[in-house]
């Protein structure tokens, strides 16, 4: 079992993922508040995944959306930065190293791809999720096993806390009262207030340098429409970093994509990258 | 405390717990059901009453489940499986379906349990020899559901009581808990302790607080435990 | 000019809206904590306007969904509870009371209505809003009219602080910091907070008795559909009040609403009345 | 202090103001333009420029505006006009339109002023005689969006400075605003004070200076207010 340092319970990661890494094209605003300053490039569109990650700098922390099983998860990217090579790594996640041990939703046939991979890589030295272990009786996740040979820290955080911390990040508050967590190991070390008779825990914005986001089509103003239940994390996460890339099976003129069913603004999305047809991951 | 096992009559089955767990879902009421024995209660349902289901990852209004080969990885559960697009569903993401959760619009959750505290304290997510466990979705669920129901075997593997004085294994919530379902018993928590209010065909009550650490109080309408 | 008293800049309403106003069919879960106990009907469809407000008691708050122009106004609802005469109200919506000085979008040919038809009446004593006075040389609101005679208090929000904080009523988070307010009369009388180099206001969510949300469509599991720009506070409301009644143009069986369309889900909604077909009013 | 009309040449009209506010919208960038004189800067962009306008009310990238007897009330801005519906654009809610506006998305918005100050201080929603106004969406765009443009006539009907030490108007927000573009000059806000880059033609620097409280820094490149 790894030392006691190395896990934690929904604590901002020891380096706040944001503004102190530089990363080429994105400089502060004058007043250091957390509001990015993003390209205004003409087109969104970059025409390989590992030219989308290519300036993914050591250190970063990286949000990968979805849910965590099959689908909605941005595989190729995903991919693309295991192959880029960046290390020191924070990966930020909801369920994170599940499939690669469980299936959780993959066809038969294919294995499975999840977070776990910048584990077995060594890249990733550190994540924030709410379900890095499988059940008790499953082997090992990636993350698990990089975490107990003191590889990795972990750090757990309640999903509807996490989702709402990076919903925070992307919405311009920096911090929020939940219930969830009081009485529990979450809520160690950090402060609590009655409202109304009941007891809240303070949590605070989690944003992020890079989010990968999987969408099933793009416009190229970068307006992005999801599918079923493959939304999760990607809404949110795209509003929280400062670079946000979408993985999509289509890329379409504006107006192809009905304002109605817009699922994430383009304000909020960077670069786009197109899949090949007939990729057998889902 | 070590309890061998003398059992006086056989224990319900999982299907069984999940049976007697779904008598208590309200109709037309909005359902999350954990992974495990809670999510057999969806086809347990007794006859007449519909709920509207929900899971985590996004979804609410699914029933029916198709296999990984039918199913589409684009629409899953939070337990990894495929829920069948029906009249009335709806998608949305993770903000909104905690939302939901945390704003008090869950009418009932069931989760599994690995130990039930006297106070209704629930410990579910991490068994302390781990060093490390997965929260998920479950605290969430647990802290803000209007009601919440624990379906659980009685005992662990070596017959040890799951429903002790004071949980011993990390928290999910504290005084969370509603009711208890288990294969030998159906018990209600109450600021006034747990109350039995039914137990296994062949248990007596006394056989029932025989492999349970708090007193238990014996409900006024004690009686078998009722699967329909 | 109204006494000072009868204005202020974002505080909770004098009676805070929510459990201690006793509705018919709504009880209080046991620990008091903001989690309210909605009947489950099998049916949420109510044959009249009327009906559907007849309900509401004297003292009672009633958010209005819409922006506050002619698009996704609760007109009817709004027209039967003032027939219906309840008294005491706090109305709680965004822009209010300029549809009936400026038009806003309201066709020609038809008087616009708009939440200053409870300060014309008398029922309302207060107001919770972003924008209740009309440019500079436009003629006086209801709601200012009253505001002048002291029959009206009203508490002027920043609308992005008023919008979350009913969002925050609706998702379980009892108060948040925002940048917004301070500095300005917003702030006053209200805690503030650094993180990260920058100050915040700490603001409180704002729950309501009854929401009256207009929307295109709704299934008879309560779903909604919205229509363009019609949106705006109405999803929001639905989430953060104790019993939402929605106002709609069609009402479909399950199904007819597709899933990835659903803008205020079921859970949500207590009440659906259809609107005439050929309802002049927008 | 009171300023008699002195002028030595002729003002910009409101046009000219959003002609000039238009010139610093970045290419591509996501804008919200407040009612009155920034509303106008839609119509009079430089060639080439592409923005993708924002609305309080929920409504990205609209562009042309239909009169009240061709548009849809179901498709409105916040001002109450009637955008076209055009390919690219998208619907939401208040709180997704706040989220994107608190959490600094907006590159840039061009807000109306009652008074500026030389900090950059900005007070627009309220005349205090009236003893009551309408924040509405403006104080959390002037605290949030990257960059606040004022479009205003430089002094009020009677002649007095709207550019002042210090506000006596309410305050929108502090030391918010970048730019001041009025009828008579182009201004910018920094942390040495409020440097004068542009004036109407025939007005010198002098000229500006007479009807604005604060001392102006005259800018090196110092030149007529740019009109293209």
């Amino acid at each position: 079992m790894a030392p006691d340092s190395s896990i934690c319970y929904g604590f901002m990661p020891a380096r706040l993922p944001g503004p102190d890494i530089p990363i080429p094209g994105v400089h502060l605003p004058r007043d250091h508040s957390p509001r990015y300053h993003r390209r205004m490039p003409r087109s969104k569109i970059v025409n390989s995944f590992s030219e989308a990650v290519s300036d993914i700098p050591n250190g970063a922390s990286i949000m990968i959306g979805g849910f965590g099983g099959a689908g909605g998860q941005p595989t190729r990217l995903m991919l693309a930065l295991r192959d880029h090579g960046a290390n020191n790594l924070t990966i930020i996640g909801n369920v994170a190293g599940i499939s690669m041990t469980t299936g959780y939703g993959w066809p038969d046939g294919i294995d499975p791809i999840d977070q776990g991979i910048f584990f077995t890589s060594g890249q990733a030295t550190k994540i924030v999720c709410s379900f890095p272990v499988p059940g008790t009786t499953r082997p090992l996740s990636e993350i698990e096993k990089a975490w107990q040979e003191g590889r990795a820290e972990v750090d757990i955080v309640p999903q509807g806390t996490l989702i709402e911390r990076i919903r925070a990040a992307g919405a311009g508050i920096p911090a929020f009262y939940t219930p969830t967590g009081i009485g529990t190991v979450v809520a160690e070390g950090k402060e609590s207030r009655e409202f109304g008779g009941r007891k809240y825990l303070l949590e605070h914005a989690l944003p992020g340098d890079f989010a990968f986001i999987r969408a099933e089509k793009a416009d190229t103003h970068g307006n992005l429409q999801y599918v079923g239940t493959t939304r999760a994390f990607g809404p949110a996460m795209a509003t929280a970093a400062r670079i946000t890339i979408a993985e999509v099976d289509e890329i379409v003129e504006p107006g192809g994509i009905d304002p109605e069913r817009v699922g994430t603004l383009g304000a909020y999305v960077d670069r786009i990258v197109k899949r090949e047809p007939g990729d057998p991951y889902p | 405390m070590t309890t061998p096992n003398t059992d006086p009559a056989p224990r319900l089955d999982r299907t069984g717990i999940a049976r007697r767990a779904a008598l208590d879902l309200p109709d037309g009421g909005i359902v999350n059901l954990g992974i495990g024995i809670p999510a057999m209660c969806a086809d347990l349902l007794p006859p007449g009453v519909e709920l509207r289901y929900h899971a985590e990852n996004g979804i609410l209004g699914f029933g029916e489940m198709l296999t990984k080969a039918t199913g589409d990885p684009n629409i899953m559960d939070a337990g990894g499986n495929f829920p069948k697009k029906v009249p009335g569903m709806a998608f949305f993401d993770s903000v909104e379906s905690f939302a939901l959760i945390r704003g008090g619009h869950i009418d009932v959750t069931v989760l599994g349990g690995l130990q039930v505290s006297r106070a209704g304290d629930l410990a579910n997510w991490m068994i302390p020899k781990r060093g490390i466990g997965s929260i998920g979705g479950g605290m969430d669920l647990a802290f803000n559901a209007k009601k919440v129901i624990v379906a659980m075997e009685h005992t662990t593997r070596d017959n040890q009581p799951k429903i002790v004085n004071t949980c011993n294994f990390p928290l999910t919530a504290p005084s969370c808990v509603d009711e208890i379902v288990t294969d030998v018993a159906v018990i209600k928590v109450t600021t006034d302790g747990l109350v039995l209010l039914e137990a296994a065909s062949g248990w007596s009550a006394q056989d029932v607080q025989a492999i349970t650490e708090p007193e238990l109080i014996v409900a006024d309408t004690f009686q078998p435990i009722r699967q329909s």
